[in-house]
């Protein structure tokens, strides 16, 4: 029983960086989208099966807000912002996928360094998914860095953000949980609108597309 | 009270010889160009004239202008009668080493300068910027010099260096000699003889000393004049009792050993004023802006008489 | 006996609090540098009793102040005392000529808070007895003269020289800062009394002694760290000017020697070379800077930047006779230094003060617009006279006392053992002779295009003499210069205490010698009497005039000029004052200033004027300063691209950050 | 025991009330009135704490280390809000805020001073974070408040790159907790710090490091300490003034505080590395940057920003050095900050206002024109340079000399770097501050009292700091180790 929760717990937590690296491969919106709502749906699960493995029924609060809020709600209004935009072209990236790709295992074998230094004695199963989460958070931040499209730098931090998650629910017994989570989403929430109120087509730092470029900081 | 008396005597004797030595080098210079010249009193007589005559003074100048000839003849005196003539020990020859007594000449010219100013003449402002060029390279060397034969010597003072120079013990020296070479140019700059300056003539671009007092007049130019043959006279003296200290009286001797070191000294003020007037009349003078590297090279040797003595200290 | 001294200052402090409150008064002026008149006064008597009392042991206090668990420690001794004296006795004819100097000043209330607090200022310096007080009182001195300077800020230059200033102040304080570190050790011992208990390792004590140098070098204007002072101290009124040059340079001094002589230790032979070849290039430089300028005030403040290098001379000489054990050369050495710190105070204060008469009288600072004021100001023109002879070493005055004595303590250097010290020793005398001499040419020039000549402009034609204040205080400090300048042998005595505790060893009692003359070492080996000189002079001169008046004609009739024949009514022919150090420049200026002389010629018949222009060029400042400030805008604006990145990037930065401290804890053991 | 009459409640209760009650209440001076009066009323509390402290609970805690800065922050959130008053006043009269925005500002501010104490007294790691992520959110909304572009993209740069610093911060949050289950076991206990810090040294040393990485970098964001501080010198260029105050003067230090705590968690675990040389690394990058920074400012507002990470840059050098001599530095040096530079800025919002614009070339020769605002402006200047006999001087006194005897090398980094920013800083100052008068010269109608309050408390800290303060700042100079 011990060894079949901690393989799936461990298959689930593999699945995430998977599903990270699929989404740093993708360069179409739309199918960055769906590869995050796929994101969202296997943290959704993995939490869950947390909560069962802990019984500690207040993390399917999280689950729930992971699937509903993650999975559904937010790809669907960013579907509606690029329509809105017009903007599913392709993605701009500042360094090519395979880069990226190689980047990417970089973090992850990193992450896999630092974490398998912790000491043995503590449990294998956070272990385990701490050194997923990390990599899952690294991978989000290279997302953020290496994208030049509002939207696919969301999805990087949302992502990056599941990792949190993924930690926090690993990370047995660990109170305020969903209260983080839910922080999380207003946070998200937040971005989002913002996005959407000051259509931001091309990057963050620019309020409107004649105010490109014209203010940054001390010219003038 | 009898060095009182000597004290007394040297001072006038150095001020009756001036003129007489400055007579008797133009005399010679003369002679060497196979003129007859003036008569070796002649200078004597200019002096009384020119006390004499009124002073004509020009309209701006100032109170200062009248005062410096006093200040200029004080300080030059004074300077004059401390160096040992025919006798060491003077009674006040500790009041001023060989340094205050230099100083007490950079004060003559000091005030010199300002008189060349202050009438506002361009004459006068080339006469002194040119001169304190002079000084500002001929004082440094005499001070090398001095540091020279203080270290030889062991003391600054006038009196004790003539008398350790005299002593046998000295022997030949090359910073000696080097020293010597200095202060011979360094006293040709200073009392504007030629190459450096024309004391004779008075053609504008050419002179310094003339150009500063080219405004006095009467009394005032006479007191200059004396002072001029006054520091000349110094100079000689200075070379006389440093160099060829040989017939200086030491103090405590009697009457007629002073009547020796008095001949003694008349003849070496006479070969002095010969030794000049032949190297003057055997040389032509320079352009203004030569004379830096002239006394430039009287701080060189200088400068490297001292160095010598520092280093060979140590041997 | 400190502690009044502190009430005094308090009393000082106090007075600034007043001129910020009433600074608009009408008689606010009189008010406050009354006050600051007496307090100095008061400090003047405390120093000078505290100078000659017998009893050996210094009074010290400690306030409840500055750093909490330490304390503010104060200590007055021979050494504080004598600075102590000599910063009071310029406040004061500061301050009495300030009382008639003040009536010109349009923005008092940029000057009446500020002047008390820089006397303050300096008179704690000299007091404080720990590190944190002493940079305290260092900076606070600093920080209010550099309001001082700004106070005619609407001037761009007087604005640029106060920057320049403060950059330089803070320099400063931060080396003095790192030296203080490195004498306190780790566990922060800051009392002196503590420093002094500690014994710096032969290294350790090396960068102490360059940092000290850095550091009261740049206040005290050693070449090549002068570079704020001949901006600053004219920019300052002129009363104000007279205490930074005068007075403020010697605190500088006193930080040196307090840190050198008294807190390191004893010293190793070398730093005597360095200090040495220091003070002599910086007197030579000094001088040949001052010879260039035709600004009255910035001449006099490059004349400071000179007379530093001879302190420094005398004072280096001392460390090289101190680390060989030749106390009593020693002795001699750093007599003839401080002796010179108190001369320099009193003359430059003097001609800062005349300056200051000047400029008010004319409203020119510059000498090619100046010219026959003997005629309008003639008590100005004598006092400054006298100052001008002073500072030029000419007998019998004070000034040829302190160079007459350095003179003395080189030539006792051939007894030093070492190589260098051997063949560095004579070079620095040249240097200082040459540099007296310089000296009595540059004063040539100020004195003769500034006071004597024909009036180049009018402003110069309608000046009148200066008020009763200010030639009391002036005509004060001449009869100073005379005094000191024949009775020296009163004033070396007063030093003996300072010596004795510095090196160990005092000069011989001077009191005693007959005649009142001084004799350094011995009577036969040099000696000099001011006072016979004096009367000698005096007389002689008395004894030609009367003669030749009472025996030959003592007629006088007015004239034109002569000037060979054909004199120029225009003043305009006159040797101006850049025209009179032309021989000089030409001398020395083309190598040490790179000085070209171009002369555009019009050819015949061409109505156009000639023109001949001279290029100066700073080599300190070009070869220095301006790399510096060049690589700082150079990074400035490279890291500038910094400030307009997108987020994106600034993301980049944070990821980077993060991915770099995680490799870190990869690899880390 | 924690009443709503306790302090340590009232400290977080009061700003509570007050922003709700503030959102409801219409009407300009009343709101300011009452604002400034719910300040102080939390001033008082917090001043109470000295004398009652309460024991520790698994949320709330008091001890002498957040005790300085409880204090500090509703002090200077007390000076703000009178100085605020008479700002925001100009700003309605001039039309740049209305008054809707109005309310809305004065129930932020209140929202800021709960969020900031919550961080403060928080005994729970979680809580703290929770609490800096809300102050966070309260300043991003404020620094839009203008609504221009500027603002808003100042706002935007501040909020996106605050929400990542957030998600780092977190993540080294749980991995403390990780940390410290196995040791404290599971729940509660092993986020309240109270009982991490008895039992810091038998934590795992890896997890530590790590997590001590992230909240580095999490709440090193918000501290502003280089490469991180991107969002800092916009933030408090376009925010309104009283909140660059706010920002520079206390949130700053919100940050550094939780730092420290983990700081001091780290230093009880000799396995883990020391967290010493990590922050003095990234302070003196951030003071050498900031002062290069400083030169080709040419907003006043955002010069003064920069000068803020210059101090921070110090500050975290300063802790990072350890021993008491260069805690109480530290100490000391973020306290004299905090009053100068957000005096500092209660003098540049009155200049911007008599001015009406931050662009320095615009301004010029205040001494002449408003006097008070001139010379306020020099002192700060002169304060924030550390010349003596102000505050920073005994700070960076102490930081140097006792730097030099063990570090030589980063002593002169140090030196350097002040040296550095100190001539960018009176280079601007002499345009400013002295020469030709430049610019519109209106009346400045103004309270000068908070200004000239916090310098005058600088001032005498200087020269004569009160025993009992010196005890309790050693006292917490031992806490830090």
């Amino acid at each position: 029983m011990r060894g079949l929760t901690f393989d799936i717990a461990h298959l689930l937590a593999g699945t995430l960086v998977l599903v990270s690296f699929l989404e740093l491969y993708q360069d179409r919106l739309y199918a960055l989208l769906n590869m995050f709502a796929l994101h969202a749906l296997v943290l959704a699960l993995s939490v869950a099966w947390q909560a069962y493995v802990q019984n500690a029924p207040h993390l399917y609060v999280t689950a729930a807000i992971a699937l509903i809020f993650k999975a559904i709600i937010i790809p669907v209004a960013l579907h509606h912002i690029i329509k809105r935009l017009g903007i599913h072209r392709e993605i701009e990236k500042v360094v090519g996928v395979g880069s990226a790709m190689l980047l990417g295992m970089g973090l992850v074998a990193l992450s896999m360094v630092v974490m398998l230094r912790v000491t043995a004695e503590a449990d294998p199963l956070a272990r385990e998914d701490l050194a997923f989460a990390l990599s899952v958070v690294l991978l989000g931040l290279l997302m953020m860095v290496t994208r030049r499209n509002a939207v696919s730098q969301i999805v990087g931090f949302m992502s990056l953000e599941n990792g949190l998650v993924l930690a926090a629910t690993g990370a047995k017994g660990m109170p305020l949980v969903v209260e983080i989570s839910i922080a999380f989403s207003i946070l998200i929430a937040f971005i989002v609108i913002g996005i959407f109120l000051f259509r931001i087509r091309e990057r963050f730092d620019t309020v409107d597309l004649q105010a490109l470029d014209r203010f940054r900081g001390d010219r003038g | 009270m009898f060095d009182l008396g000597i004290q007394g005597a040297q001072m006038l004797l150095v001020l009756l010889l001036a003129p007489l030595l400055t007579g008797f080098t133009r005399k010679v210079k003369a002679r060497l160009l196979l003129r007859r010249g003036p008569p070796l009193v002649q200078p004597y007589r200019d002096l009384v004239r020119l006390m004499r005559k009124e002073v004509v003074l020009a309209e701006n100048a100032s109170w200062l202008f009248r005062v410096i000839p006093y200040l200029i003849f004080a300080a030059t005196w004074v300077a004059a009668s401390l160096v040992p003539t025919f006798r060491t020990g003077l009674l006040f020859s500790w009041s001023a080493d060989l340094i205050a007594i230099v100083a007490l000449l950079g004060s003559a010219r000091f005030f010199l300068a300002l008189a060349g100013l202050d009438v506002g003449t361009s004459f006068g402002g080339i006469g002194s910027s040119r001169e304190v060029m002079i000084a500002s390279l001929a004082e440094p060397a005499m001070i090398m010099i001095i540091f020279t034969l203080a270290l030889i010597a062991g003391s600054t003072q006038l009196s004790t260096m003539a008398g350790f120079l005299v002593s046998s013990e000295v022997g030949l020296r090359v910073s000696l000699g080097l020293a010597l070479l200095a202060l011979i140019m360094v006293a040709i700059a200073e009392n504007a003889r030629i190459p450096v300056d024309n004391p004779a003539t008075h053609l504008e671009l050419t002179m310094v000393h003339e150009a500063m007092v080219l405004e006095y007049s009467g009394r005032h130019l006479a007191l200059i004049e004396l002072s001029a043959s006054l520091k000349l006279l110094l100079y000689v003296s200075l070379i006389a009792c440093l160099f060829v200290p040989w017939g200086l009286v030491p103090s405590g001797a009697g009457l007629g050993l002073l009547a020796v070191g008095l001949v003694a000294y008349i003849a070496k003020l006479a070969s002095g004023g010969v030794l000049l007037a032949l190297f003057e009349t055997s040389i032509a003078k320079m352009r203004v802006f030569r004379v830096p590297e002239f006394l430039g090279a009287a701080l060189m040797l200088g400068l490297l008489a001292t160095l010598l003595l520092f280093v060979s200290r140590s041997l | 006996m400190v502690l009044l001294a502190l009430g005094s200052v308090a009393v000082l402090l106090a007075t600034a609090a007043l001129g910020a409150m009433l600074a608009e008064a009408v008689r606010a002026r009189l008010i406050v540098y009354g006050i600051c008149l007496f307090a100095s006064v008061a400090l003047l008597a405390i120093a000078l009793l505290a100078l000659l009392d017998v009893s050996p042991r210094p009074s010290v206090t400690t306030l409840p102040l500055g750093i909490p668990w330490l304390g503010a420690h104060f200590r007055l001794d021979a050494l504080s005392a004598f600075f102590l004296a000599v910063i009071n006795l310029g406040a004061a004819a500061a301050s009495l000529f300030a009382l008639g100097y003040g009536r010109h000043e349009h923005s008092p209330r940029r000057v009446l808070p500020f002047y008390p607090a820089f006397l303050a200022g300096m008179s704690i310096v000299v007091l404080a007895d720990d590190a944190f007080t002493f940079l305290v009182a260092w900076e606070f001195m600093s920080l209010s003269s550099w309001a001082l300077v700004m106070a005619h800020h609407r001037v761009v230059d007087n604005v640029r020289a106060g920057y320049v200033y403060l950059i330089m102040a803070s320099f400063g304080t931060l080396a003095l800062l790192l030296t203080f570190g490195l004498l306190a050790g780790p566990d922060g011992s800051y009392t002196f009394g503590e420093i002094r208990g500690g014994h710096p390792s032969a290294t350790l004590a090396a960068s102490i002694l360059i940092l000290a140098l850095i550091g009261a070098g740049s206040k005290a204007g050693l070449v090549p760290v002068h570079v704020w002072l001949p901006l600053a101290h004219p920019a300052a009124p002129s009363h104000v000017s007279a205490l930074m040059s005068g007075v403020m340079t010697k605190v500088a001094v006193y930080g040196f020697v307090r840190i050198v002589f008294d807190l390191i230790g004893t010293p190793a032979w070398w730093w005597s070379m360095v200090v040495l070849a220091l003070g002599g290039i910086t007197a030579a430089m000094g001088v040949l800077y001052a010879l260039m300028q035709h600004d009255l005030k910035r001449l006099l403040a490059y004349h400071t930047v000179e007379n530093i290098g001879i302190i420094f001379i005398g004072l280096g000489l001392a460390l090289a006779f101190k680390a060989y054990g030749m106390a009593w050369a020693a002795a001699l050495a750093l007599t003839a230094g401080l002796l010179h710190v108190f001369n320099h105070s009193v003359f430059k204060s003097l001609l800062f003060f005349g300056a200051g008469s000047v400029l008010t009288a004319t409203g020119e600072r510059d000498m090619e617009h100046l010219g026959g004021l003997i005629h309008r100001m003639p008590q100005t023109a004598f006092v400054f006279l006298v100052g001008c002879a002073a500072i030029s070493a000419l007998p019998p005055l004070n000034g040829f006392v302190s160079e007459w004595l350095t003179f003395q303590a080189i030539l006792l250097s051939p007894q030093l053992p070492s190589w260098g010290l051997k063949l560095l020793v004579p070079a620095v005398g040249a240097l200082l002779a040459l540099s007296a001499a310089l000296a009595a040419a540059c004063f040539v020039k100020a004195f003769g295009v500034t006071f004597l000549g024909r009036a180049r402009t009018p402003a110069a034609e309608r000046a009148c003499e200066t008020d009763r204040f200010s030639l009391a205080a002036m005509f004060f400090l001449a009869a100073l210069c005379l005094v000191a300048g024949i009775l020296p042998g009163v004033f070396i005595d007063a030093l003996a205490p300072v010596a004795e505790g510095l090196v160990g060893e005092r000069m011989p009692v001077q009191g005693s010698v007959d005649w009142l003359s001084i004799v350094p070492i011995a009577e036969s080996r040099s000696s000099y009497n001011g006072l016979l000189v004096f009367i000698f002079m005096v007389l002689s001169g008395a004894l030609a005039a009367w003669a030749i008046h009472r025996l030959a004609s003592d007629k006088l009739r007015r004239a034109p000029p002569w000037d060979c024949g054909y004199p120029d009514t225009s003043p305009a022919t006159q040797y101006t004052a850049s025209s009179f150090a032309q021989p000089i420049r030409r001398v020395f200026g083309s190598v040490v200033f790179r000085a070209r002389e171009y002369v555009e010629m019009p050819p015949p018949g061409d109505g156009r004027p000639a023109r001949f222009t001279v290029q100066l060029h700073d080599l300190v400042w070009d070869a220095l300063y301006a790399p510096i400030a060049g690589g700082i805008g150079f990074a400035a604006d490279r890291l500038n691209h910094l400030q307009f990145l997108t987020i994106r990037q600034f993301l980049s930065l944070v990821f980077a950050a993060l991915v770099l401290l995680l490799l870190v804890l990869a690899i880390w053991p | 025991m924690t009443g709503p009459l306790e302090p340590v409640t009232a400290v977080l209760v009061i700003p509570a009330l007050a922003a709700a009650l503030l959102v409801a209440l219409p009407g300009y001076r009343l709101t300011a009135a009452l604002n400034v009066l719910a300040t102080l009323l939390t001033f008082v509390a917090a001043v109470s704490l000295f004398f009652g402290r309460p024991r520790p609970t698994s949320y709330l805690l008091v001890d002498d280390l957040n005790n300085v800065f409880i204090v500090l922050t509703t002090f200077v959130g007390f000076t703000t809000s009178v100085f605020s008053a008479s700002y925001i006043g100009h700003e309605l009269e001039i039309g740049r805020l209305t008054p809707r925005f109005l309310r809305f500002y004065h129930a932020m501010y209140q929202l800021l001073m709960f969020a900031m104490n919550l961080a403060l007294v928080a005994n729970n790691i979680g809580v703290m974070w929770v609490a800096i992520e809300l102050a966070t959110l309260t300043t991003v909304l404020m620094v839009g408040i203008y609504r221009t572009h500027e603002a808003l993209e100042a706002a935007w740069k501040y909020f996106i790159l605050g929400s990542v610093g957030i998600a780092l911060a977190l993540f080294g949050t749980i991995l403390v907790y990780m940390a410290a289950r196995p040791v404290v076991g599971e729940g509660l206990d092993a986020m309240v710090w109270t009982v991490l810090i008895t039992r810091a040294s038998a934590f795992d040393p890896a997890l530590l490091n790590v997590a001590f990485v992230f909240l580095l970098l999490g709440y090193g964001t918000k501290v502003g300490l280089a490469p991180l501080h991107a969002w800092l010198p916009d933030a408090h260029a376009e925010g309104p003034t009283p909140i660059s105050a706010v920002l520079s003067g206390l949130l700053l230090n919100v940050a550094l505080y939780a730092l420290l705590r983990f700081k001091m968690l780290l230093a009880l675990n000799p396995a883990a590395l020391a967290p010493g040389p990590l922050m003095v690394t990234m302070g003196l990058i951030s003071l050498v940057f900031a002062a290069f920074m400083l030169y080709r400012r040419r907003d006043i507002k955002r010069m003064f920003a920069y000068s803020s990470i210059e101090h921070m840059g110090i500050i975290t050098f300063a802790f990072g050095m350890g021993g008491p001599l260069a805690n109480f530095a530290g100490l000391l040096h973020m306290t004299m900050h905090s009053l100068t530079k957000s005096a500092i800025f209660f003098a540049v919002g009155h200049i911007a206002q008599v001015k009406g614009t931050q662009r320095i070339a615009d301004m010029g020769g205040l001494t002449e024109t408003n006097p008070v605002l001139g010379w306020g402006l020099v002192l700060g200047v002169v304060a924030i340079a550390g010349l003596p006999p102000l505050g920073i001087f005994m700070s960076e006194f102490l930081v140097v000399t006792s730097t030099f005897a063990r570090a030589p090398s980063l002593a002169i980094i140090l030196v350097c770097g002040i040296l550095i920013g100190v001539a960018a800083l009176f280079l601007r100052l002499n345009t400013i501050a002295f020469g030709e008068p430049r610019g519109a010269t209106a009346k400045a109608e103004a309270s000068y009292l908070p200004m000239f309050a916090h310098l005058a408390l600088v001032f005498v800290a200087g020269i004569y700091m009160p025993p009992a303060l010196v005890v309790w700042f050693q006292n917490v100079a031992k806490l830090l180790g």
